[in-house]
């Protein structure tokens, strides 16, 4: 029993044996906790320290404005893919009779390479 | 599985978990002072010490560990660390000049490509999460962009890695193609005609233009941006952290760099010198710290003093379409190489050579 | 005979009647008090969860379990008198399991969802009966069963994906699932119509034997056509996926999570109708579906990650990630697929084939877990916000520590990022699909990470940044959700932990069974 | 060629049906075509069993001679049984979307996309 747990994921092609894997990240993490704990802990809590860095720009009051919306995200990645997007946007028009479309459409693709039509 | 097997082991993980740590931070280390020095003359500096990332890390440790305001402490915390212990697994899993990988063997594991593929990303999207949970702008905008960097550059490493195992994969009595130990074994240029050398060429250049993104180096450093966004996703780190985050980064440049050579040089010299035993692990080693120089040399160095950095789209760009079609016409001639050989009788490329 | 011999003959019916049973008790049950029905419910699926694994522990030594309503195996074998039968083999009760836990998780999650709503014994009334059709979609034996049931399932689910009726986009999505599924059922419906017409039969295995190369025409490309198109669209495959996202999104979270079950039922339907029902003419070239689900699996990836990468809605997103890992399933199974009906190729010389189809099903556990894992989340965030938009949540990690912890783990496992279940199950896909063709393993690999964007977005969007003052005083997700998610999480890292076991335990009797269908069809003339 | 005219009807229905649930703005409009389609299917059924100058095919007060198919009958009664349950379940989301919008054109809903 205890050997078929150790046993390593055998895709054919490959291996993958995470226990091992997680051993070895554990010690790891065990050198590199040491190591860091080496290192200077403490900040001076509360001060000027701490506060969000802006270039010298004063904070908002409303700390939400410093989050950047989700929508804002990825803005290199949609814009240099923007043909694409648009193009499914349009796919998803969000009707009913639409999507029955595209199920008669996908019968029809089926029939084409099945050799009905 | 008797006691004695299992804490043997138990006992190799340990050590070579210990001794992986210490020469991916001192190596990595030394490159990047290597790096610097040499980038510094070419642009007609002196440059620091060589020793100066050494200073660096020791001056991180000793400087305060700021955590903002608006951080999650314990996210913020624990992305450097996470990034930093798997970008060192990656080394666990890759030969090393003549020594075998740490994990090779311990219970039939063994390195993977597509298990490295996969933890190279993990020192990446800890940056990210680091940079995230952080709470600062400039952070955030340098933290999407990191992400939608490694979208783009994983598609030409994607191609790469598979078009490598798929020509491993049609030769006879060679299984388990994606471990590491198979593709050492029989390095690809050993076998291919004159057209799939020419896709192997382009898929190494690709490669090494990938690698500087990988390591958010210019001119893939949109992430980090000093001149634009204040050092991007690192710009709240300090302190300690910062120096996690200074390693890790070194680390993954010897991770990397030992991939290149994983997959494209594998060769050692020890078997050219018929030599063995010590002597033979003491000159594969020193070749296998040259080949991983000039491999950073090409990759890291000249790139990064030779060109202006890109905007993120520009990156996306980059990525996604020429260097994807470049991958992609080095997959099209490994993938007909082999017809051609056979249709046309072509000797493959070390023959022609006469160097078998 | 003691009891649990007799309890295992009978399980395949009991498993479906209980949840029955339990579904027309609970407005019963409901008049004695709120935690008395949610117990009731609670051990109504805890008793069938023992059922299932009873079966399953007999499935998984290699019988095919067969259990007919009111008759004997011997009153099938003649070909005049119809029966209803169940028959159970390996991929029946890998569906089983799945939607088992689903509904489990689902359950114990509503205890505190649900609390405050009203029509909550309409609400268990219909989750159970939800239930009840998708054990009986992934056991039965008979085409016509399958259509009935097909129909309770989407009937139950549209009511509940309405639930929140004062909605008005989950009253729409709903309307838009009804008439997309009514038509698709339709379609089935027709299809198995015409398959009686010629053959005379209705039970799966008795037509599975009746089409042959001989008899192939005409009629059964038609029925092959109509019953894939119409299933594929339930299970949600691109270009027919536009109803699951908005149905996903819109359903209260403990449903989405069922409606992840729900569509992998279809799904099974698809494999069960490839692989069994078509299973002697499945060297035909024109049945060789192989290519073409590969192909649809790849449209649904990319069509999944790129829709999800601008999605602002947390539940809506979760969803279109859903819907790429689909198309994972339908990559490896497909892949499977080609080699097996090409007459050239043997599975024997082509083993990759069959580490595709063991990495397509053991994605469909993973998926079921990893999105069920973050749709509970999303549910949890919203129960805690009353906030679905991603726009404007922000910060909730200091507040809901273990929620954090729970997504984290889900977008780790979504992404398929070690070690977590996702990449052992990835894994196998993508080294095993690149030799049909390298660029499909590519692609798999890049919509890979392309899921670990998106899901970075969304841990950054809802869990990280600045405090907010909406926020300053939300309460981290009842003890009742957290055990939903706290069960999902630990089977996840349990998965992922144990790859090799849950792959031989669980996947092997499941390939195996659709990989050969001869055993399923054999059983009628008494062998095995 | 008359006993092929049922057939016919079922196409006729079918694509009826489909035509209407797509080409339709109003929501009751499209129950209708969902309907249709459902009474197609259902007519096929029935067709499938019927023999001519049959008789019910109950055995215990038969009067003789040929039966027509039971099972298809029985199909067709649990098919109807469902449709009510659709069609019921379908009218009622229409009246709650009547109640939101104010409309049953489907182009004026909210649609899938914020």
């Amino acid at each position: 029993m205890f050997e078929q747990l150790l046993k390593t994921f055998d895709t054919g092609n490959g291996y993958w044996n995470p226990l091992v894997w997680g051993f070895a990240f554990l010690i790891i993490f065990l050198i590199i906790y040491i190591l860091r704990g080496r290192g200077n802990p403490s900040y001076k809590r509360g001060t000027e320290q701490t506060k969000v860095f802006l270039s010298g720009n004063p904070e908002y009051e409303n700390k939400e404005l410093l989050h950047v919306k989700a929508s804002n995200l990825y803005w290199g990645w949609v814009e240099s893919t923007k043909w694409v997007i648009n193009t499914l946007k349009k796919m998803h028009t969000g009707r009913a009779n639409d999507y029955i479309l595209w199920f008669t459409f996908m019968i029809a693709i089926f029939m084409l390479l099945l050799g009905v039509i | 599985m008797d006691i004695g097997t299992v804490s043997i082991t138990i006992l190799t993980v340990i050590f070579g978990a210990i001794g992986v740590t210490l020469f991916g931070i001192i190596i990595g280390l030394l490159y990047k002072g290597i790096d610097r020095k040499i980038a510094a003359h070419m642009q007609g500096r002196v440059g620091p010490p060589i020793r100066q990332p050494f200073l660096d890390v020791i001056k991180l440790f000793v400087k305060e560990n700021i955590v903002p305001d608006n951080a999650i402490p314990w996210v913020f915390h624990l992305a450097p660390i996470i990034g930093l212990i798997a970008s060192i697994t990656i080394l666990l899993y890759l030969p090393i000049g003549g020594f075998p990988a740490v994990l090779d063997g311990i219970i039939t594991s063994k390195g993977d490509l597509i298990l490295l593929l996969y933890l190279l990303i993990i020192p990446s999207l800890a940056l990210v999460t680091g940079g995230f949970s952080s709470g600062s702008p400039y952070a955030i905008v340098g933290a999407q962009r990191e992400m939608a960097t490694m979208i783009a550059y994983e598609f030409p490493l994607a191609i790469i890695i598979v078009t490598i195992a798929w020509r491993l994969s049609l030769m006879q009595n060679v299984s388990h193609v994606f471990t590491l130990s198979t593709i050492t074994s029989i390095p690809l240029w050993n076998i291919l005609g004159p057209l799939g050398f020419i896709g192997m060429i382009l898929l190494l250049l690709t490669l090494i233009i990938v690698t500087p993104a990988e390591l958010s180096k210019i001119p893939f450093d949109a992430p980090e941006a000093e001149t634009e966004i204040a050092g991007g996703l690192l710009v709240e780190y300090s302190g300690r952290n910062l120096a996690m985050f200074y390693l890790t980064d070194a680390v993954k440049t010897v991770a990397m760099g030992s991939i290149i050579i994983a997959l494209f040089f594998p060769y050692n010299l020890s078997p050219i010198l018929s030599m063995n035993g010590y002597p033979a692990y003491i000159i594969d080693f020193l070749f296998y710290l040259l080949k991983l120089f000039l491999v950073i040399l090409f990759s890291v160095t000249l790139i990064r003093v030779g060109v202006a950095r890109l905007k993120i789209d520009q990156i996306v760009y980059t990525y996604w379409v020429p260097l994807t079609l470049l991958a992609l016409i080095g997959l099209i001639c490994i993938m007909w190489d082999q017809t051609i050989m056979t249709q046309f009788g072509i000797p493959s490329v070390v023959e022609i050579l006469g160097l078998t | 005979m003691n009891i649990l011999d007799i309890l295992l003959q009978q399980s395949p019916a009991l498993i479906v009647a209980t949840p029955l049973l339990g579904a027309f008790l609970t407005p019963l049950i409901g008049k004695l008090g709120y935690n008395v029905r949610n117990i009731f419910i609670i051990i109504i699926l805890a008793v069938t969860a023992f059922l299932v694994f009873l079966l399953a522990s007999d499935v998984f030594s290699g019988n095919i379990h067969t259990y007919v309503f009111g008759g004997t195996t011997s009153t099938v074998l003649s070909n005049t008198v119809i029966r209803i039968l169940f028959e159970v083999d390996g991929l029946s009760i890998f569906m089983a399991i799945i939607t088992v836990i689903l509904s489990l998780a689902a359950v114990i999650y509503s205890w505190a969802f649900m609390r405050e709503e009203t029509g909550q014994d309409k609400y268990y009334t219909l989750l159970l009966l939800m239930t009840t059709g998708m054990f009986g979609m992934v056991l039965t034996g008979d085409l016509f069963n399958f259509f009935v049931f097909l129909e309770i399932t989407s009937i139950a689910s549209c009511a509940l994906i309405a639930f929140w009726t004062h909605k008005a986009k989950a009253v729409e999505a709903a309307f838009n699932y009804m008439v997309i599924s009514t038509i698709g059922a339709l379609f089935v419906l027709l299809s198995i119509a015409f398959l009686y017409g010629k053959y005379d039969a209705l039970n799966i295995a008795k037509l599975a034997s009746r089409i042959t190369p001989v008899s192939f025409s005409f009629i059964d490309k038609l029925s092959l056509i109509l019953l894939l198109a119409a299933l594929t669209m339930k299970a949600g495959i691109a270009p027919m996926h536009m109803w699951l996202p908005d149905a996903y999104g819109r359903a209260p979270a403990s449903i989405s999570i069922i409606l992840v079950g729900a569509t992998q039922a279809s799904l099974y339907g698809v494999f069960r109708i490839c692989f069994t029902l078509y299973g002697n003419v499945i060297q035909i070239p024109e049945v060789s579906l192989g290519w073409i689900m590969v192909i649809l699996g790849l449209i649904t990836m990319l069509i999944g990650v790129f829709m999800a990468m601008i999605q602002i809605d947390f539940k809506k997103l979760i969803a279109y990630g859903a819907l790429a890992e689909l198309g994972y399933m339908f990559l490896g199974v497909g892949t499977g697929l080609t080699i097996l009906s090409n007459p050239q190729l043997s599975l024997a010389s082509n083993s990759f084939a069959l580490q595709a189809m063991k990495g397509g099903i053991f994605h469909i556990i993973n998926d079921a877990l990893d999105v069920g894992l973050l749709f509970l989340v999303a549910g949890a965030v919203y129960y805690a916000t009353k906030e679905s938009s991603l726009n404007n949540l922000g910060g909730i990690a200091r507040n809901m520590k273990y929620t954090t912890v729970f997504f984290l783990i889900g977008l780790l496992a979504v992404s398929g990022i070690p070690p977590m279940n996702g990449f052992a199950s990835k894994l196998l896909i993508y080294e095993s699909v690149y030799q049909l063709n390298p660029i499909l393993a590519i692609i798999a690999i890049l919509a890979s990470i392309m899921l670990l964007a998106i899901m970075v977005k969304v841990f950054y969007s809802a869990f990280l940044g600045p405090k907010i003052d909406r926020f300053q005083d939300i309460r981290e997700a009842p003890k009742s959700m957290l055990i939903a998610m706290g069960i999902l999480a630990s089977l996840i890292i349990f998965f992922g932990l144990f790859p090799d076991l849950i792959v031989n335990t669980l996947v092997e009797p499941a390939v195996k069974a659709i990989t050969h269908p001869t055993s399923y069809i054999l059983w009628l003339t008494g062998g095995v | 060629m008359i006993a092929n005219i049922p057939f016919l009807a079922v196409m006729a229905m079918i694509i009826i049906g489909l035509a209407t649930v797509v080409f339709k703005r109003n929501l009751i409009k499209m129950v209708i075509g969902v309907s249709i389609i459902e009474s197609g299917v259902n007519l096929f059924l029935i067709t499938l069993g019927y023999r001519e100058h049959s008789v019910a095919p109950i055995y215990t007060a038969s009067p003789g001679g040929i039966m027509s198919y039971p099972v298809p009958q029985a199909l067709t009664l649990t098919s109807i049984v469902i449709g009510v349950a659709v069609l019921a379940l379908m009218l009622s989301l229409v009246i709650y979307i009547y109640r939101h919008y104010k409309t049953l054109d489907i182009r004026k809903l909210g649609g899938g996309e914020e």
